[in-house]
């Protein structure tokens, strides 16, 4: 499993596990983890930060849904081709290696289990995984689905992205979503400027925080919590 | 062979009240705008639509539902910053709205065009979008039955065709048009530029002309062919 | 609806319908009634027979299932390439026009109803349009289907041409086929060289006879067959 | 990126006794010969094979039956003239014979990479090989329920790669090499011709690079290669 390089000392770098990420650090940090050579998804909003994080030689081939792999950065000026799109309808480049293709073909290979990794915004994720990232549920709201469905079934490892916590202080990772659900036991990692999330067999594992205690993030998340397996070791020699 | 209509226009002529009509495009490319504005102007309403999107702004799909054209649009995506005619139209009770996961869209797209009856799949299970839907526990995964989509006309647009009607595409423009030529009765395409019959590559052509019925040439802006050139 | 003409003058014009048809006659026949501008598959054996008595002006486009649309006559010489050839496994050409497709993509063509026609050989077609023509059924006989079944189910019409009598002299048009089937109810269409049979919706209508009057096909046959349509009318008029 | 192995015999030594194998080509084009000798030299036994036939001649496939390292073969026409190796093995009751129609062959492939969970068919409706199985009527027409076809190697041939691992093939060398790759957990594919990353079009790719694991470049006969630069 990659990891952070948390003690890297490049100027700039980002402000060690003492203090909450920012919106760029928490891009980083998914995109140092993202496994070399892998096939990615990158949803609309805050994941696609993550593309510019991602270094070459990470060898990441990124997918968009409208039928293309090999996406390169957002194109600008010139470049500009009203045919060449991503998913979020922003006008992108190709890298060498790309291909196309019609949607079928494109949500076969979402559906068909062979992306390693999508990174998707979040509502709320329940302590099972699942996701609900689509639909308010509110009564006069207009659904709207798009290919979150296809991208929450289908990906290897769903990683999500979002606040842990909403702007009324509440915590987004729940016993049970209350949103309607995108998937069902989809998600895999759940990535927050307050911590890393495992979702495992055993349950839900804390990998790391950021700016706050294991006991202070128990506090305020209604899920159980298993701590990170080093502190876990720590632990059983206590014992 | 196809018919090589003149005119917009002529290309959507045969469209009947209460068609379903499939329009391809995700975002403006691939969209086949000049189509759907003929579409418009020949005046066919009590239209079924499918499209990914339920329009945007004041053109194209969009006017059509203004003008309450469509009983229904099936799509995954209706809901967008300037999607203001549909989103009167559907609180207004003015238009039926199926929303479908674009995945499932795709495939139930192509599950018409080649001849299948019915599938499972795992996209949406457990979700308000499989709610009353027939589902089956496949190796241990929840799956949803999906039905094909059929159409009376698809309206697609491609890059070139040859006078065959064989087609190619370009960039993320391919998107719904080929899956959308192969579900329709009647496949009405306009291309940016016609060839001689044998002038596309056998291995590259992306829609065999089987699939289409109708062309029409509509030569794209200047600027984006020559792009296309220097990017040949 | 085409019909053979088969008074034309042309030195070496096949016989006229005072004799039964030979092998030729029949595919010439079964050629000269495809629709100009159609998509055929042309199965193995006698049916390819067929592409030898296509003229070019009725533009029709030759589908072979193992992926190519506008396939050309048979390869000779030079021309043979080992990646170019048709379902029976002989090389053969390319068209103006082609294309190819992979194996999915050729059978969703098919068994989307896109094809025209397909000409398929036959065991035994029965009263009802059932086709069999993949398995004799004998218990020591090791099964082979290739793409017969997809023909026969996905073509908007189904042509049969075989014998109509088998050696033993039973008619292999029969009240219930005792072969396998291949298809059920899929035949629209048979040509033999003593008849044509439309299988409609009334049931099956002899089009034209060679050699042999509708009473003796009848006396041959245990299908209940009915006379062709002019021959009706002159019926009706004697009545 | 895909491991670029420099023998056939790298290439398929992974493949362990009891795989489910997946072999392209139909007929002699597209087959990936060499690859199926190095399965044969490989050892591996107990396996279950997918192709459209069940060897010819005394070849491949054929080969891999009379040594008794089949135990299964799901195919479309295994009798023909030249079938003898499987026609024994058969009579003799030592191989499992699953009869597929080809084009239910090819899309229970497809469904299988494309994760669909099954599908209803028309194909083979009242007929014996969908005795035993699921059908339903769907607007009036019988259909048969079909399951997706996994493997864990698909051994296929292709024209070009690109060092990416993305795929062309050339004229009906296609057949099932494109569905096969997406069906099986490894895909290892025999080329004529690698290419540097960026030498093909991104327009004309078959098989996308997500579904190629394994590439190693066995030239074609110059011939070949002579009457392709003609064709070209």
């Amino acid at each position: 499993m990659n990891r952070l390089p948390s003690t890297s000392p490049e100027p700039g770098a980002r402000p060690g596990p003492e203090a909450r990420l920012n919106r760029e650090d928490l891009a980083r940090l998914v995109a140092a983890d993202i496994k070399s050579g892998s096939y990615v998804n990158l949803g609309i909003g805050q994941p696609t930060l993550v593309s510019n994080y991602l270094r070459p030689e990470q060898a990441v081939t990124l997918h968009t849904e409208n039928g293309m792999l090999g996406m390169g950065p957002e194109a600008h000026g010139a470049d500009i081709d009203e045919d060449l799109i991503n998913a979020g309808k922003v006008p992108v480049t190709e890298l060498p290696g790309a291909s196309y293709f019609h949607h079928a073909d494109s949500f076969a290979m979402m559906r068909g289990g062979h992306l390693d990794v999508c990174v998707l915004g979040a509502f709320q994720v329940s302590a099972t995984g699942d996701l609900a990232n689509w639909h308010t549920g509110a009564p006069d709201a207009i659904p709207a689905v798009g290919g979150a469905m296809d991208l929450a079934t289908g990906a290897k490892d769903v990683y999500v992205m979002m606040n842990l916590f909403a702007k009324d202080g509440t915590a987004k990772l729940v016993p049970t979503c209350t949103y309607p659900l995108t998937g069902v036991g989809c998600v895999t990692r759940i990535y927050t400027p307050e911590a890393v999330f495992l979702l495992t067999e055993d349950g839900i594992r804390v990998r790391e925080t950021f700016g706050i205690t294991l006991a202070g993030l128990q506090g305020r998340v209604k899920v159980e919590l298993l701590p990170p397996l080093a502190l876990r070791k720590v632990a059983r020699t206590a014992n | 062979m196809p018919i090589i209509a003149s005119t917009v226009a002529e290309a959507v002529a045969g469209i009947r009240d209460n068609s379903t009509v499939m329009i391809g495009g995700f975002g403006n490319a691939g969209q086949p705008m000049e189509l759907i504005d003929a579409l418009l102007g020949g005046g066919a309403t009590g239209l079924t639509v499918v499209n990914n999107n339920a329009g945007q702004g004041d053109a194209g799909l969009a006017l059509l539902i203004k003008e309450r054209r469509v009983a229904k649009i099936i799509c995954s995506f209706p809901r967008q910053s300037d999607s203001w005619h549909f989103d009167a139209a559907y609180r207004a009770g003015e238009i039926e709205l199926e929303l479908v996961p674009q995945g499932t869209l795709a495939e139930r797209i192509r599950a018409a065009g080649a001849g299948i009856g019915g599938f499972f799949t795992p996209t949406g299970y457990g979700t308000l979008l499989s709610e009353g839907k027939e589902t089956r526990v496949i190796d241990g995964r929840g799956h949803v039955y999906e039905t094909p989509i059929h159409a009376d006309y698809a309206l697609i647009k491609a890059h070139t065709a040859d006078r065959a009607g064989n087609l190619i595409y370009r960039k993320t423009a391919r998107n719904f048009g080929p899956i959308m030529a192969t579900a329709a009765s009647i496949t009405i395409v306009q291309v940016s530029n016609i060839v001689a019959t044998g002038d596309l590559d056998p291995e590259v052509i992306v829609t065999p002309c089987i699939y289409v019925n109708t062309i029409v040439r509509v030569p794209a802006p200047t600027p984006t062919l020559a792009e296309y050139e220097v990017n040949q």
